[in-house]
């Protein structure tokens, strides 16, 4: 089965058209690696796929559940790690993490297994306003893999991390279907799509660094 | 598509508007009670209640808004509201000049339909506001079928909260339609009350047509403009729909 | 309450109905500025489509001789 | 259902906990309102109809306070797209904010009514405590369900602030209608009068249509 599948998807916001003609299929088990400029239409696809925005024209499949119709279908089988960590501020990591456990009907247990892995496990009971900005990336990444998503829509999820904070994070997810924007020219995925003004510039299997560089030109 | 039938329309209303006029004038007996200056009971009472049809019936298509996604139907929805809107002014401005005339004062807390449709023309004012203050044009669609929607059963239920609260102390002649009121006048208010209705259902179905014209219009002159496919959404912000 | 006699009464009866009178009215004028608006767009439809045939036609002048 | 509501009350509470934001507003508000209504009116007790009205007036403008800022942490931290990632029931949400509103409401107006009672009111509004406390149940829910309507309405949008009370005032007078009425008899001097029934019909009726109207409507706000 293809995790992901997209004809002709596009999206407007008001006057601005954010997103055209993107046609891709991601296998399952596949790394979708996305590139482009600020406002390319990155950030547009990743919450297309996450049910969070609805496509304004052409067909998108995701987990073989049609978009926008089968949303709740979609929903509490991606894991989504946005710009914004969707974290309140005032609550504490576990409480957070136990505030999304309680929707997603994870037990409790696999909180404190996830706060060990990302190394929180002894900042867990403070407030997140609390927290540096690589502490509050690894919440999030604990936040978005907390109920072990059969596909993984990530946003430069390394963004403000150390290496040795990468290190921790990276097994989390890494492994399943993923959906990986970034802007590390080297990163590769299986399948590498680049986007320039909301149009595809490329999507293919081989690219080469320079490729990348020149939607970023 | 919306402007057919528009002139049979017009012609019947034209005929209805004139005649209803006419009977008020020189058919309707002069009230026992109140005199002449009754006769603005035939404008007042029928601006209120299609003003009153007009924002459920803005409602109802926000009903089907959210249920099809058909933006045409946000426009069937806007124009009512636009519409009852100035009729609901016409109501508030006539009833006032009533009050002057028969009481003495601008304004009267007595007249439940009168202090009715203060509230329900304060709460339909927020509707242009409020749809000018959403940026995207299907959000702000979604969110005025949502507002219609409220708003729409709360005419009613405020209808009656009002009624029920004010005492009826003074002379009214609505709650005489039933009864007593002699059949020439009760004709009279039928007509009068018709034709007001066709007049909105004219001006509805005119203003779809003139906006709906004008989407088109300006659909085929960006197409024109730079070939860009017409899903390219209206540059201009506004609170009228887009389509 | 008594009845107002005619005379006093006529006034506040027909101000009502010129207050019907007046809000048809200017509903009329709004819609005639919009008329002119689409009157005016037409033109620059039609411009433009003038342009484009006449953009065409020297195409074509340009390539029949070669 | 149940568990996602459960789940957004708990963490709205434990916000609301942690800092308190709404409650003590609203409570100061209200207090500061009837200091103005005691120099406005020049009385130094009210009674009744008056006395009624002054109540209802200054609970309604606080609840406008709590109305506005209903949402705002799911605006501003996210919580609308954390919420809408999981698979729950949307409409848990309205359930969670109106239930959240109520409580706002309820807790506010022990200590307005104590407020109001040492400031302001001259009958004692002890004895007929029971009827007091049921009209303002049913008008709390109708705040609640309206409130959390016009405030998912107005967090979209750019002028919240103006929004909310501009919709909201409208919409809850037949709610003030009702409810001043019916206590205007309980806060008469030299006996509470009876509770008239047709006000707690038309509270009653309020919180079923809008009740009704808000679970099948509350989708849509929340798309997107």
């Amino acid at each position: 089965m293809r995790a992901i599948e997209l004809a002709d998807v596009g999206r407007a916001y008001g006057e601005r058209v954010a997103l055209s003609g993107v046609t891709l299929a991601v296998e399952e088990g596949e790394t979708l690696a996305v590139f482009g400029a600020n406002g390319a239409g990155k950030t547009t696809l990743l919450r297309i796929l996450a049910s969070l925005l609805r496509p304004h024209r052409g067909e998108a499949r995701v987990l073989g559940h049609v978009l926008p119709k089968e949303g709740w279908a979609v929903r509490g089988k991606v894991g989504f790690l946005g710009h914004d960590p969707l974290l309140y501020r005032d609550l504490t990591a576990r409480e957070n993490l136990e505030f999304h456990a309680r929707l997603h009907k994870v037990p409790f247990a696999r909180i404190d297994e996830l706060l060990e892995a990302v190394g929180l496990a002894r900042r867990a009971d403070d407030p997140v306003h609390t927290f540096s900005r690589g502490m509050i990336q690894r919440t999030a990444v604990a936040r978005a893999v907390l109920h072990a998503p059969e596909l993984l829509l990530l946003d430069e999820p390394l963004a403000g991390l150390d290496p040795g904070a990468a290190a921790l994070v990276e097994p989390l997810i890494s492994g399943g279907t993923r959906v990986v924007i970034s802007h590390d020219p080297t990163f590769r995925g299986d399948l590498t799509l680049g986007l320039r003004d909301g149009r595809v510039a490329f999507c293919e299997r081989d690219v080469t660094t320079d490729d990348v560089r020149a939607l970023y030109a | 598509m919306f402007g057919r039938g528009l002139k049979t329309l017009s012609l019947i209303t034209v005929a209805l508007i004139v005649g209803a006029f006419a009977m008020v004038f020189f058919y309707a007996p002069n009230d026992a009670d109140q005199g002449f200056i009754q006769k603005i009971f035939y404008l007042h009472v029928p601006l209120a209640i299609v003003a009153l049809f007009g924002f459920v019936a803005g409602g109802v298509y926000g009903i089907k808004y959210l249920r099809t996604g058909d933006r045409l139907h946000d426009l069937r929805s806007y124009v009512a509201i636009h519409l009852s809107l100035i009729l609901a002014v016409g109501a508030l401005v006539t009833g006032s000049i009533w009050a002057r005339g028969s009481w003495g004062v601008w304004w009267t807390w007595d007249e439940p339909t009168l202090v009715s449709f203060l509230i329900v023309f304060l709460l339909y004012a927020c509707y242009q506001p409020l749809r000018f203050s959403i940026e995207d044009p299907e959000r702000q669609a979604r969110y005025a079928a949502v507002f219609a929607i409220i708003a729409g059963a709360f005419v009613p239920l405020n209808f009656m909260a009002v009624r029920m609260a004010e005492s009826l102390v003074h002379p009214r002649v609505l709650s005489t339609t039933g009864g007593s009121m002699p059949s020439d006048m009760r004709i009279t208010f039928l007509v009068s009350t018709v034709a007001m209705a066709c007049l909105f259902i004219t001006l509805w179905k005119y203003e779809l047509a003139s906006k709906h014209a004008t989407f088109r219009l300006r659909a085929l002159k960006r197409r024109l403009a730079d070939g860009e496919d017409a899903w390219t959404p209206n540059p201009r912000r506004s609170a009228a729909p887009t389509l | 309450m008594p009845a107002l006699p005619l005379d006093e009464a006529g006034k506040y009866v027909a101000a009502a109905y010129l207050v019907f009178l007046a809000l048809v009215l200017i509903y009329v004028a709004i819609m005639a500025g919009r008329l002119a608006r689409v009157e005016r767009d037409l033109g620059e439809i039609t411009d433009l489509l003038e342009q484009r045939t006449a953009e065409a036609e020297d195409d074509e002048r340009e390539t029949v001789p070669r | 259902m149940r568990s996602a509501v459960g789940a957004l009350l708990r963490k709205d509470l434990l916000l609301q906990r942690r800092t308190p934001e709404a409650v003590p507003a609203m409570v100061l508000f209200s207090i500061g309102t009837f200091v103005l209504f005691h120099f406005a009116l020049d009385e130094r007790e009210v009674t009744g109809n008056l006395a009624s009205g002054i109540l209802w007036v200054t609970l309604l403008f606080a609840a406008v306070l709590g109305i506005n800022r209903l949402f705002v942490s799911e605006r501003e931290e996210g919580g609308f797209d954390g919420f809408l990632l999981a698979p729950v029931d949307r409409t848990s949400m309205l359930v969670a904010k109106a239930i959240l509103l109520f409580l706002f409401l309820s807790v506010v107006e022990v200590f307005v009514l104590a407020a109001f009672t040492i400031l302001l009111l001259g009958p004692s509004p002890w004895g007929p405590l029971p009827e007091l406390i049921l009209v303002l149940a049913l008008a709390n829910a109708g705040i609640a369900v309206i409130g959390t309507l016009v405030a998912a309405l107005a967090i979209q949008t750019r002028a919240r602030d103006l929004i909310v009370p501009l919709i909201a005032l409208p919409l809850s007078v037949p709610l003030v209608i009702a409810a001043a009425r019916a206590c205007a008899p309980l806060l008469t001097e030299g006996g509470a009068g009876a509770l008239e029934a047709r006000w707690l019909a038309i509270l009653g009726l309020y919180d079923l249509v809008f009740g009704l109207l808000a679970y099948a409507i509350f989708d849509f706000l929340l798309e997107e």
